[in-house]
């Protein structure tokens, strides 16, 4: 990238993180903890980005880290008085970060679908055992905790606000956004571009290809987990609904519709699907108000199941956008 | 046990042979289409919808089979032109997506029409007979040898019609086949529509054993898909062979450990066989 | 099928451009193939000569230019389209259908053209008498035929076509000179029996024996046409865009 | 066949600078099914040496390559490389030891730019795992990433995208794809396939240049090319060797004009 | 040879002409919406009544998609029934109801976000719904949080009223242990004393069994295994297989599609002949019933609601409430079926809410506290807004308790066989809730 390039890449930085550090004054509530759930969505996606955009490979398992990253976080708030966020942040990690390496050493050794296909299985082995272990994971009815405070122990410590917690989301957001860019930006990063590239080529000038495939997995989860311990803070329970594949095909959805290998694509493709989803599902009733208010009853109109037209509007933004919202400036990110 | 065991060998078989039929509708697909199928399940239980409204206006069972299959293959056709067409020549995700759309829709559709009452499907005859301790309905194994039946005759159409023998070349070499002139877009869809009318027909089949509704595809298509990846993709016998596999595991592992453990032992068993034969079990390795 | 005179072309590819991704890798090549003849495409590796064959089957479409089939355009006709008009391909690899059979690759092409079955039978009878051998494998999986059989079936399975001309590329790659020579004599009785061929090839001596005419492209473009004959004496050329 | 010509110790002693062989084969074969693609190879190549591999389409020529890079495993027999047994060695490690290879068919990165297709290749052996550092924060594999691309003639091509070279520079940049792994083997899998006249004249005049601190093996076709550069030839027919000697040796033996120069 | 080629056309006309097609094919869908407009336009209700009066905002969370819409679909039938008789009664402290629904698809993350619009958003000023265990346990902490009073109305799981209780949330309805305590006597007294308990294996399934458990061996009987089946299992033959031995009954705790499935297969391999059939009555829901066809034949279950007119169930309350029902599910479901539970729970758990509402003078959600201090301990009387009889919310646990009907199927129908009194299924409480 030229001089020029960089100084015009990181004013928008600039302007956006200023935009969405201000954005939440003119937001109500309710659109705030949005604001912030699309935040870590798209978090949990820009980590699948690692796999899908920059080495080529596509995983159904990031749910696994994801939940595991929520299920480290809840143990930890479960077990210590008074709760702490940075001890949740570590369980997590290790948590999600354990998972990733043994699903990595195992499922990076297949290529393609079939790796895709074992993530899968992987995740679903971590979904069985979470739902039946009821006594531990508290099954389907998932574990139930309180959120601990903004605090670095001796110094201060602030009681999360719907505003602090979508500043400290924002801020671990930006955080791992940077460092992924540095990380895609590596030598490191550069070696599994090339494993996209021409995987063959790249073994054979010297690189051990599964290896640089394990860390990536690995990172890639560990970050995953990462959103998932902001889910549990933010949302104070764990699920087992959030290690079920359905999940990663989310985070896979938020990648195509975003543009992959962008990093931000993905988390404009969460903001675009979720925003869709919502408004949609606000639509008919809206719809129905309204034309209550003309004096029209509909009867159904009301209760229209909103999941159709999604549904087809998904279609054909994959159809007709065949690089994403934003990957018609996947080269421009990327250099 | 010896007992339990046979018992067990026959379950595993007749859930193999139910999932064979759902797995080589979309293995058939895959392999041909290069599009993951996220939707199969849908088709499947719209199938069995179908089925019901059939056998609610004639009465006929074998009547529903019949029209539930033309009437989703027809629907799969319509689909495939319209979706999936405009995505020829992409990465095979754009599909896995559009399919996640449908199935969207399709699934929505069917609670939104349908209603949410569980429905039913009697089957063609009752009757039993004695398994040891078990009574054992025939019907569950007229729907094993039935789903073999169809598989069969789904493995002649291949073998010996023209459109079977146009599918396997262009399954071999889309390029090729097209410069031969076959028709490859209309085969594409052709093979959707059997692909669709397939899952409609396990859906007509399956429906006695449980209640028909808009959900009853999910508890498939998971399964169905890790299946056609162990089979070795677009492989109709590789296919079979790991639904009967991963089925009689299943019932076996059950035997040993609860229920839930069954299943992660299934899942722990086709990782072992990915990572040993990582294109699949039982791919034709050609020379 | 318009009555054409003899002299007119068969097949005309006009100013054609082809893009790979963003790559160009045709710029405007012009050539024309007339009934029953046999032309030669020389030129070194990745000159564009296999690229012009499927750009004039509908396996590649000119992002500018055209194809014309007996003077008509052919569009962007999809190639399944293109063979039924009666042009027959036989690509570099051969390309068989592995796991099908030998008779079953040939019904590839024969089925669904509305041929009568009386017909179809008499097609199949001429091409095994062509090619005695694969009358002998006709049950036998394509892949486990030898190169040089693989080489015939793919001739032969163009051939149940009926095509007007047939795309042939490279045909001798990696065959023994035996078979080298039966390819000789199968692009013989092309000619006899006035299927008109397009052949790209490495082996010269085979391309100058067999093409009445011959076609140089450089970097993605015709650059020299010549009477084969005058080739023979005319080492210049031939050294000049062959190197050898 | 010609087994008298082909012992290792006749290549050795007739190499030009006279040193141990670098690179040795024993006995080495490898089937597919029941096709042997190679049969008994037994071939060594002195350091310093530029040796041509020919034969006709299907000899063997290109499995040979992929037996020494690690690509395919052998059946049978040794590869050494410095005495040191690399047989059935990953692509990845045989790299490291200090063999690298072009490939007949072009093989980059289309995407990379054409530095970065060499950068990438030059950070292989240092750098690779950092993971918070710029890559351009590494001046030293820069460096010799564009003292690379000037050895190769595309210094000036830098930043152009690896997909937009023409077909010869990117014959080209796939020798500087090899070169940037500092091999003390460079494999050459007809690296002048497709070129015009003169550029196949440019690269020879390349791969004279880079010979000077490597030992080269080549596979080619285009016999201006073998005979201009070879030292030595060594000939292979139905996977194995028909024959091996000088240029003039090959030019004048009866059997490879027979299977081979002729057609 | 060219004689089969207009085959092609019509796909060719469709897919190569490109635009001009697709933009044809939208302006079909454009018509055809506009002509499914066109039909549902029907004339306005009564609205007028209440002039300028501010309409109470009572939120409704349901899985209307996904997995469990089944159930929503008819859960929200039953607040809409009751909202809708309100306002024709008057309204409550004399301004209108407006029933704000949430589809949660059946999904936790879903129903997070949409709990929160209802409360923070559309500032509901109480909310009556909730079906699926694990979404009303996520969103419990929300109406904390918001001081929103939360009529549960289908969760089943045991801790929401025990160890996970909480002062803004009510279960105006019964719950496993007191199903299970009025359950118990009669299986083991009337049906069997050894039982084989098969359950579905997760939260629920297993809390159930071990109330069952617990309850029966209290009666004298006796459990000799159990089989648990993962949920979502489309054959469980392989489970059911197991089963043998010598035992009286079989006591299933399935619901849903789950009970679908085990009514047909466990009928199947002749389970249900060879053993006495009992089970939670969610199995036997009247919504399932359809898909059970005549397999449910004799199962005998336990329940708060069955859609029949023998007594005590023989009122004019019922069958005003039954009647409404009936003619409101024939809407969202074209195969007519009878009013289930979730129905019924969800009507009442609304008219529950009015009657605080009433008693607490409530205007608003200032008023949240005295709200949940008239429910506290309210005593609802059989009646229109209880047709299924007389229940107690409970101070100490926000746990109602009410009459059960032991009943059988009989020609596809349920039968009471014995109704047991709302004193006889009392669980001592286990809640203890956070001061606040």
């Amino acid at each position: 990238m030229t001089a020029r390039r960089t100084r015009i890449f990181w004013m928008a930085f600039a302007v956006i993180l200023a935009l969405l550090i201000v954005m939440p004054f003119g937001l109500p509530e309710f659109w705030r903890r949005f604001l912030t759930e699309i935040l870590i969505w798209g978090l949990l996606a820009m980590s699948s980005d690692i796999l899908i955009g920059y080495t080529g490979m596509v995983s159904f398992g990031h749910s696994a880290f994801f939940g595991l990253g929520m299920y480290g976080a809840a143990a930890a708030l479960l077990t210590t008085r008074p709760p702490s966020l940075w001890l949740a942040l570590l369980y997590g990690l290790i948590a999600a970060a354990t998972v990733a390496a043994f699903v990595a050493y195992f499922s990076t050794r297949l290529r393609d679908i079939y790796f895709a296909i074992t993530t899968l299985i992987f995740s679903q082995i971590f979904y069985v055992i979470i739902f039946t272990w009821t006594d531990a994971t508290g099954g389907e009815n998932g574990l139930a905790f309180s959120r601990p405070a903004l605090a670095i122990p001796g110094l201060f410590s602030l009681p999360f606000t719907t505003l602090t917690l979508y500043w400290f989301v924002l801020a671990v957001v930006t955080g791992s956004y940077l460092v992924l860019r540095r990380i895609t930006r590596s030598p490191f990063g550069m070696v599994l571009q090339s494993i996209r590239e021409n995987e063959a080529r790249t073994r054979a000038i010297g690189y051990p290809v599964e290896r640089y495939k394990i860390v990536a997995v690995m990172f890639s989860g560990l970050f995953a987990g990462l959103a998932g311990v902001l889910y549990a803070i933010q949302n104070r329970f764990a699920a087992p609904d959030f290690v079920f594949f359905v999940v990663s095909g989310e985070a896979v959805i938020y990648n195509i519709m975003g543009g992959v290998g962008t990093l931000v694509g993905p988390i404009v493709g969460a903001a675009a699907f979720l925003l869709l989803r919502e408004g949609l599902s606000r639509l008919f009733p809206y719809l129905a108000s309204v034309a209550s208010q003309h004096g029209l009853a509909l009867p159904g109109l009301a209760e229209f199941p909103y999941l159709i037209p999604l549904g087809i509007i998904f279609i054909a933004i994959v159809i007709f956008m065949p690089q994403g919202l934003l990957g018609f400036a996947r080269r421009r990110l990327n250099e | 046990m010896l007992e339990e065991f046979l018992i067990q060998t026959i379950n595993g078989i007749v859930v193999g042979m139910i999932l064979a039929l759902v797995a080589s509708g979309l293995t058939l697909i895959f392999g041909i289409m290069d599009v993951v199928n996220f939707a199969h399940g849908e088709l499947f239980m719209l199938g069995a919808y179908v089925g019901v409204v059939t056998l609610a206006g004639t009465g006929s069972f074998w009547l529903a089979l019949l029209v539930a299959t033309l009437v989703v293959a027809a629907l799969g056709a319509a689909i495939h032109v319209t979706t999936l067409r405009p995505l020829l020549g992409r990465d095979p995700l754009n599909t896995i997506l559009v399919t996640f759309g449908i199935s969207l829709v399709l699934q929505n559709y069917a609670l939104w029409q349908f209603g949410p009452v569980a429905r039913k499907i009697n089957e063609p005859f009752t009757g039993h007979f004695n398994l040891f301790y078990l009574e054992y309905p025939w019907y569950r194994l007229v729907i094993a040898l039935l789903s073999a039946a169809i598989i069969a005759g789904l493995w002649l159409f291949l073998k010996y019609s023209t459109y079977g023998v146009w599918i396997r070349a262009t399954t071999q070499d889309r390029l090729m086949a097209q410069a031969m002139g076959i028709p490859v877009p209309r085969l594409l869809t052709i093979v959707f529509a059997i692909g669709s009318g397939m899952a409609a027909a396990s859906g007509v089949l399956f429906g006695p054993l449980v209640g028909v509704n808009h959900a009853m595809g999910l508890d498939w298509v998971l399964k169905a898909f890790i299946v056609v990846v162990v089979g070795g993709m677009g492989n109709l016998v590789g296919s079979i062979a790991a639904s009967i596999f991963i089925s009689l595991t299943e019932s076996y592992a059950s035997l040993w450990v609860s229920p839930s453990q069954a299943i992660i032992v299934s899942f722990v068993v086709l990782i072992l066989t990915l990572l040993i034969r990582p294109t699949g079990l039982f791919v034709p390795t050609p020379k | 099928m318009t009555a054409a005179d003899h002299s007119e072309a068969l097949v005309r590819v006009e100013d054609i451009h082809t893009y790979y991704g963003k790559s160009h890798i045709l710029h405007g090549v012009s050539l024309e193939v007339r009934r029953g003849e046999i032309v030669g495409l020389l030129g070194r590796n990745g000159v564009g000569k296999s690229t012009t064959l499927k750009a004039i089957m509908g396996l590649v479409h000119p992002t500018r230019g055209e194809v014309l089939l007996e003077g008509q355009s052919l569009g962007h006709l999809p190639a399944h389209r293109v063979a039924r008009l009666g042009i027959g391909y036989v690509p570099e690899d051969r390309r068989i259908f592995r796991l099908l059979t030998v008779s079953e690759n040939l019904r590839t092409g024969l089925d669904g053209r509305g041929v009568s079955e009386a017909r179809k039978k008499e097609l199949l009878e001429m091409v095994f008498d062509f090619f005695p051998v694969l009358a002998e494998r006709r049950n036998q999986a394509g892949g486990t035929l030898s190169g040089g059989e693989q080489q015939m079936l793919a001739i032969a399975r163009a051939m149940m076509l009926e095509p007007k001309i047939i795309l042939l590329d490279e045909p001798t790659e990696g065959l023994m000179p035996r078979m080298v020579s039966q390819i000789r004599h199968i692009i013989h009785v092309l000619r006899r029996e006035g299927v008109a061929v397009l052949l790209v090839e490495q082996n010269v001596p085979l391309t100058l024996e067999t093409s009445e005419r011959v076609y140089f492209m450089e970097k993605g473009q015709v650059r020299h046409q010549a009477a084969a004959s005058e080739l023979h004496a005319d080492h210049e050329v031939v050294h000049k865009y062959l190197g050898v | 066949m010609a087994a008298d010509l082909s012992s290792a110790a006749l290549a050795a002693a007739a190499a030009p600078v006279g040193a141990a062989p670098v690179l040795r084969t024993e006995d080495l074969g490898i089937r597919f099914g029941g096709l042997a693609a190679l049969n008994g190879v037994n071939f060594a190549v002195a350091r310093g040496e530029i040796r041509a591999v020919i034969g006709p389409n299907g000899a063997g020529k290109s499995t040979f390559f992929n037996c020494l890079t690690g690509v395919l495993r052998p059946s049978s027999g040794r590869i050494l490389f410095n005495d040191d047994e690399i047989t059935g060695l990953s692509p990845n490690r045989i790299s490291r030891k200090g063999i690298a290879r072009s490939y007949q068919i072009t093989n980059i990165l289309p995407n990379a730019t054409t530095l970065e297709n060499v950068r990438i290749a030059a950070q292989s052996r240092r750098h690779g795992w950092s993971l918070f550092t710029h890559h351009r924060a590494f001046r030293d594999i820069i460096e010799k990433a564009e003292a690379v691309l000037a050895t190769v003639g595309l210094a000036a091509k830098a930043d152009e995208l690896a997909a937009n070279l023409s077909h010869g520079e990117q014959r080209n940049l796939e020798i500087g794809i090899a070169l940037a792994t500092e091999p003390q083997l460079l494999c050459l899998d007809e690296p002048t396939a497709g070129m015009s006249a003169g550029e196949t004249d440019d690269t020879i005049a390349l791969v004279r240049r880079i010979a000077r601190d490597l030992t080269i093996l080549i596979v080619e076709h285009d016999m201006t090319v073998v005979m201009g550069l070879a030292h030595r030839i060594t000939v292979l027919h139905y996977g194995a060797i028909l024959a091996e000697g000088t240029p003039a040796e090959i030019q004048s033996n009866p059997r490879v004009l027979e299977v081979y120069l002729k057609t | 040879m060219t004689d089969n080629n207009n085959r092609d056309d019509w796909e060719e006309a469709f897919w190569y002409s490109g635009k001009t097609t697709r933009r044809r094919l939208v302006g079909w869908s454009a018509k055809a919406a506009g002509a499914l407009g066109a039909m549902m336009l029907v004339p306005a209700p009564w609205r007028a009544a209440f002039g300028a009066a501010k309409p109470f905002k009572i939120g409704s969370l349901q899985p209307l998609s996904g997995n469990a819409a089944a159930g929503g679909k008819t859960a929200l039938v039953g607040v809409q029934m009751a909202v809708d008789r309100i306002n024709k009664m008057g309204g409550i402290n004399g301004r209108p109801v407006e029933i704000v629904t949430g589809d949660d698809e059946s999904k936790p993350d879903v129903a997070r976000r949409k709990i929160e619009k209802l409360l923070v958003e559309d500032e509901v000023d109480a909310h009556v719904g909730g079906f699926l265990s694990n979404i009303c346990l996520a969103c419990m902490p929300v109406f904390e949080e918001n001081k929103v009073v939360n009529m549960i109305s289908v969760c089943l799981d045991t801790t929401l009223t025990t160890t996970k209780c909480n002062r803004y949330s009510f279960r105006p309805y019964d719950y496993a242990p007191a199903q299970a305590v009025a359950f118990a006597p009669y299986l083991v007294n009337k049906l069997g004393k050894r039982w084989h308990l098969i359950y579905a294996d997760y939260s629920w399934g297993q809390s159930t069994r071990d109330a069952y458990a617990q309850e029966i061996k209290k009666a004298g009987g006796e459990i000799v295994g159990g089989t648990g089946i993962p949920l979502g299992t489309a054959d469980m033959t392989p489970f059911l297989s197991k089963i043998s031995g010598d035992f009286d009954g079989l006591f299933a705790i399935e619901f849903g599609k789950d009970g679908v499935t085990i009514g047909n297969q466990a009928y199947d391999l002749g389970l249900t002949k060879k053993y006495k059939w009992a089970g939670d009555g969610a199995l036997a829901e009247s919504t399932n019933l359809p898909g059970l066809g005549n397999k449910i034949e004799g199962f005998v279950g336990i329940n708060r609601y069955i859609p029949v007119f023998d007594p005590p169930l023989n009122t004019a309350a019922h069958h005003k409430f039954f009647d409404d029902a009936v003619a409101r599910l024939k809407q969202i479901d074209p195969s007519g079926p009878l009013p289930d539970r979730y129905v019924q729970s969800n009507y009442e758990a609304m008219n529950a809410l009015k009657i605080g509402m009433e008693k607490s003078n409530f205007q608003g959600r200032d008023d949240t506290m005295k709200l949940i201090e008239a429910l506290e301990g309210l005593e609802m009387k059989e009646g229109d807004d209880f047709p299924q009889g007389d229940k107690v919310l409970r101070k100490e646990d926000h746990q109602a308790f009410i009459r059960e009907f032991i009943f059988d199927i009989k020609d596809g129908k349920h039968r009471i066989l014995e109704t047991v009194p709302k004193e006889k299924t009392i669980f001592p409480p286990a809640c203890k809730f956070a001061s606040s």
